[in-house]
């Protein structure tokens, strides 16, 4: 079974990667696994300057999903590219650098530092937990355009966008990104959402409000990659409650090229080997006999067209 | 740290709403110290559950788990009878090959009682004495007397008199703090503090607590202000146990 | 405990209702028992014609949530005065109705012909599941005003706006439902959502997407009446994933002043009386003497004060 | 109908991925006829899942269930062991009262068997000749087959020709329909469709299936387009079981 694809900027030899944020920089879980077993590895978000991030907690549990507001936490670029990165260059794994920031100029500035040592960045507007920066980028097509362009400027590597789902209309955000330069969507970050505890009458989370993630999110998830996939001619970096391989399937299928797994790793640390393991058979079972056939599947399906089915 | 379908060998009430939880399997064998803990996962609950490990037992292949229950998840866990999916050990515990000292003065509260146990019998077993002094809300929740006992002096509190000392564990520390040379202690946050306010010259371990995400390092969740230039640890794995001056509380 | 609540239109014994669209006309649930039991029942949306909505399969399941895209299918205004209304008025209990349509001429005529039979008017500018009308009126505040101020000048009864939340901006749609005189507001319709079946390579709902609902939501619901509680002076009526007493706390808390129970219905078809039976001791057990007291709870608690606590 | 917690007297695989499910409780006395089924809820499952009712015996208060494993829910509930939250009975059946018939011919199809089986009994009790005709995939999934032939003339079909006839139900039809003056089917709707297509002059009762939310008729997901003037029906609580003529398939 072919699990291989190619992307710009990763030639990677299965679709699975741990999301950012959920990984650290891979050393935690290089004792659960071989890191080069994955696809790729997303890094944690990235910032000029270290950053200790927002109160605690930082996380509450929701049905099927997770509530959190790290607010980027980071060592800051330098450290991460002395500190982090060697020890996964060293794992032989691709490596995408998760670039956020506050101003332009800071996304601007990190990917300038970051992206000669990377494969691939994503570039994240679309955080909900800190105040400026962050998610305003990701709500308007006009600045998320901005912020893209100067990046994909003085970037050495691909640039993928990280969309936010917290929007009335996924498909503008897009075509911003995609006019704006983007070689590819990453898609999605966490939906804004809160917990309170009727205990203590305050929110759960210490910021307040959270980003939702987990199996709770997959349908929306779903629902705006089938939608960009038809809009936009980039490929997707699909995310959102992945736990098996029947999900990483559905995601392929609706449009997504490659899969990141996010809050999974916390509930079981294995996840994305095991993911990873079972994929082939999965594929077989559904009939496919590579990943590069199952992508964009639901709509070659919906037009009529059963080529797909082997 | 490995992920393992423990065996359930026992599961009984130890005091009110306070479980004791008897886990078969091979994870024992990487418990490096006292102090350490398990992250649990269940059906139905998208985070895992972190409990400490209260004592092991190499030759018998057992950890046992001392929790009460205070929500959904611990409530879930009763109904337990046959396995559980058990990430662990995790974290650095209180580090006993490197403890010096002659007399040591155990501080627990509530829930962080269960972690002192097992390093009360290993300091026993080093020669070092060990007087614990033991707080819980009542007397029907409060559980491991006769345990510790058997290892050294014991002072209880209780919030509501019922039994030993009516108060909290800081009303006695100043009575005991002059004997002992370190101090170990276990319990909320608030009750950590004060008791290294109480005692800022005597050289002390604090166990933390804090909601957890992956339990591994790998999130942020868990991070607590630090004194070094990094300016912060995780709980789950630069702690739970951190020297008291190490941290911010 | 005095569970009574005084809305627009509405003076309720208790603060629960049904929601829209999982109990039609409240038939099928007065087996199960006195629907006088209830604070008031929501109806199913009304629309000027019958309509037989979409095809079938109309429902999927997720993670701790559904998807639906029943598509609004109603025997229509006229049907719903005659044969539908006279047996809930006969129960006793308060009747709010859900307004639909395609145009805002629709939303117009069916308010003047059902208000008069009803105790207030929930408009429907939020359902994700019909092509033309429905949610476009709900994702932009211009038109939402549009619709919200003709069909409050028409209607005998206070007006509550079903607010989407597939939008950029809660707070800007409550904002414009205020300015064009809605008495209150009704958080949240479901988001939309997809799930594909990788045995058939197709969306499971024949519809494509689907509106998702059930505890999954809740997070986002809790988020978006929390923002909207500080920014809108008007009262609302909390939904999406209640399932407990508890869950109706946590709603009050974040500034619902009552509540409506959707999808959870389907699971346990009496789960509207047993939240009712529960509510006085978990009010208690947190230390309210009423529901009016909880309401907006969370708000005070920030503010610093400890008024609350009994 | 009634939402009742009922006792698993026994749980037992019938044929390949086949389980028969007998449940003990009150329910059995509401009811009313073959045909009618219950909606299931298990933990971590957000939707109930509809199961025909394959037979019922109120003197000793139990309820037959046959089910297929199709689905994580399914797959599931083949591990529960003790009891079972069941909503039932629901939807209208078989109306066998007002049936008056000579020979009746049954069709069934795969998991659309179970419900013919408890209206076979009642149908030869009213003394109404019975002939079935079975469809499965394959020998291995065949199932009921000596407790059909008990009461009439079986004809079997599998898809791969293991057992029987190499076809479909249909295939032997055409030979069996001129002896019968009612029928009554069961099966994926392709299947209907072809039966009603077969036997226009035939009166005939269909027993249908959709995906469900409420299972009780208020959330309009399970609807078949009829031929009144309401121009819907709704499966759930109309039917399942409709006159061959009512519904457009
Ligand atoms: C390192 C460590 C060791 C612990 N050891 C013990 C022990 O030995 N015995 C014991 O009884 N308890 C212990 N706890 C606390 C225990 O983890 C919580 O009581 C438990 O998670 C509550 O779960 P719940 O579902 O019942 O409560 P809920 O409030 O329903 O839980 C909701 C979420 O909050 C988290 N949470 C709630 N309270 C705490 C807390 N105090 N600390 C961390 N997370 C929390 C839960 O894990 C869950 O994710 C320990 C906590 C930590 C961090
Ligand atoms: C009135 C009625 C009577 C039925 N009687 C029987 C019976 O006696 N024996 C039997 O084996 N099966 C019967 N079925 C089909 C049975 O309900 C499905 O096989 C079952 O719901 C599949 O659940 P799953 O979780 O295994 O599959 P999944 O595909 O994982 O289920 C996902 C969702 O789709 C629904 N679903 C999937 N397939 C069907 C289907 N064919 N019909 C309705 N909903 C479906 C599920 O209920 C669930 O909500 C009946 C269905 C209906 C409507
Ligand atoms: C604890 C946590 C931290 C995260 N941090 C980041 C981050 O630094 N940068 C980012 O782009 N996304 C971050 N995310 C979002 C995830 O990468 C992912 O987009 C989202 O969680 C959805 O995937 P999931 O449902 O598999 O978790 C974080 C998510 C979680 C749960
Ligand atoms: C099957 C179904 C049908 C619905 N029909 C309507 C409707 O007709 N009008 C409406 O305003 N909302 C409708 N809704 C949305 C609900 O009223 C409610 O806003 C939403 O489901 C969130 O609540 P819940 O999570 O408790 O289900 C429907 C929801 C479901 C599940
Ligand atoms: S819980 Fe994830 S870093 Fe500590
Ligand atoms: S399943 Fe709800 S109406 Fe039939």
């Amino acid at each position: 079974m072919n699990l291989s694809i190619k992307l710009p900027g990763l030639s990677i030899k299965n679709p699975i990667m741990p999301a950012s944020g959920c990984f650290a920089f891979g050393k935690e879980f290089s004792q659960c696994y071989d890191l080069s077993e994955l696809g790729a590895v997303i890094m944690k978000a990235a910032t000029k300057e270290k950053r200790f991030g927002n109160g605690t907690p930082r996380v509450a549990e929701t049905a099927s999903g997770m509530l959190n507001a790290i607010g980027l936490q980071n060592p800051g670029v330098e450290s991460i590219i002395r500190d982090e990165i060697p020890f996964l260059k060293e794992k032989g794994v691709p490596i995408m650098a998760n670039v956020a920031g506050r101003t332009v100029e800071e996304y601007v500035c990190v990917t300038e530092r970051i992206s000669p040592y990377v494969d691939a960045i994503e570039l994240n507007i679309s955080c909900p937990n800190v105040k400026e920066g962050g998610v305003q980028f990701g709500t308007h097509p006009q600045l998320a355009g901005e912020v893209i362009e100067q990046v994909v400027q003085v970037s050495h590597v691909p640039v993928y966008v990280k969309l936010s789902p917290n929007v009335t209309d996924i498909v503008e955000m897009a075509i911003a990104a995609s006019q704006a330069g983007a070689s590819g969507l990453s898609m999605i970050n966490t939906l804004t959402g809160m917990k309170i505890d009727p205990k203590t009458r305050t929110p759960v989370i210490a910021n307040g409000t959270g980003g939702l993630s987990g199996a709770a999110i997959k349908p929306i998830s779903i629902r705006m990659i089938h939608q960009v996939y038809q809009a936009v001619d980039l490929p997707i970096i699909g995310m959102g409650g992945i736990e098996s391989a029947e999900d990483v399937l559905e995601y392929l299928l609706a449009g997504a090229s490659a899969v990141a797994i996010g809050s999974a790793n916390f509930k079981n640390p294995f996840i994305c080997k095991e993911v990873i393991d079972h994929l082939p058979k999965t594929l077989e079972r559904y009939g496919f006999s590579s990943v590069e056939q199952a992508i964009g599947g639901v709509h070659h399906e919906k037009a009529g067209s059963h080529l797909l089915r082997s | 740290m490995i992920n393992e379908l423990m065996s359930i060998l026992s599961h009984e009430p130890l005091a009110e709403d306070t479980y004791c939880l008897v886990l078969h399997g091979k994870m024992v064998h990487e418990i490096k110290e006292p102090g350490q803990f398990v992250h649990i996962r269940m059906d139905g609950f998208y985070l895992r559950r972190p409990v400490s490990i209260s004592d092991y037992d190499p030759l018998n292949e057992t950890i046992t788990l001392i929790y009460k229950v205070m929500g959904d998840g611990t409530e879930a866990l009763t109904k337990q009878n046959h396995s559980l999916e058990v990430l662990g050990p995790l974290g650095q515990g209180f580090p006993i090959d490197q403890i010096h000292a002659n007399h040591a003065l155990l501080i627990g509260g509530g829930v962080g009682v269960p972690p002192l146990y097992s390093l009360a019998k290993q300091l026993r077993r080093k020669g070092v004495s060990v007087t614990s002094i033991l707080g819980f809300r009542s007397k029907e929740e409060a559980f491991l007397l006769e345990d510790f006992e058997a290892l050294g002096d014991v002072h209880i509190t209780t919030e509501n008199g019922t039994l030993g000392r009516c108060g909290r564990v800081t009303d006695v520390l100043s009575e005991m703090a002059g004997n002992c040379d370190m101090y170990f202690t276990c319990g909320p946050t608030a009750m950590l503090k004060a008791v290294a306010n109480d005692l800022p010259d005597t050289p002390g371990f604090l166990s933390m607590e804090e909601r957890m995400g992956c339990g591994i390092g790998a999130c942020f969740a868990c991070v607590v202000p630090s004194k070094d230039e990094k300016g912060y640890k995780r709980i789950c794995c630069d702690g739970p146990v951190f020297r008291a001056e190490e941290v911010v509380l």
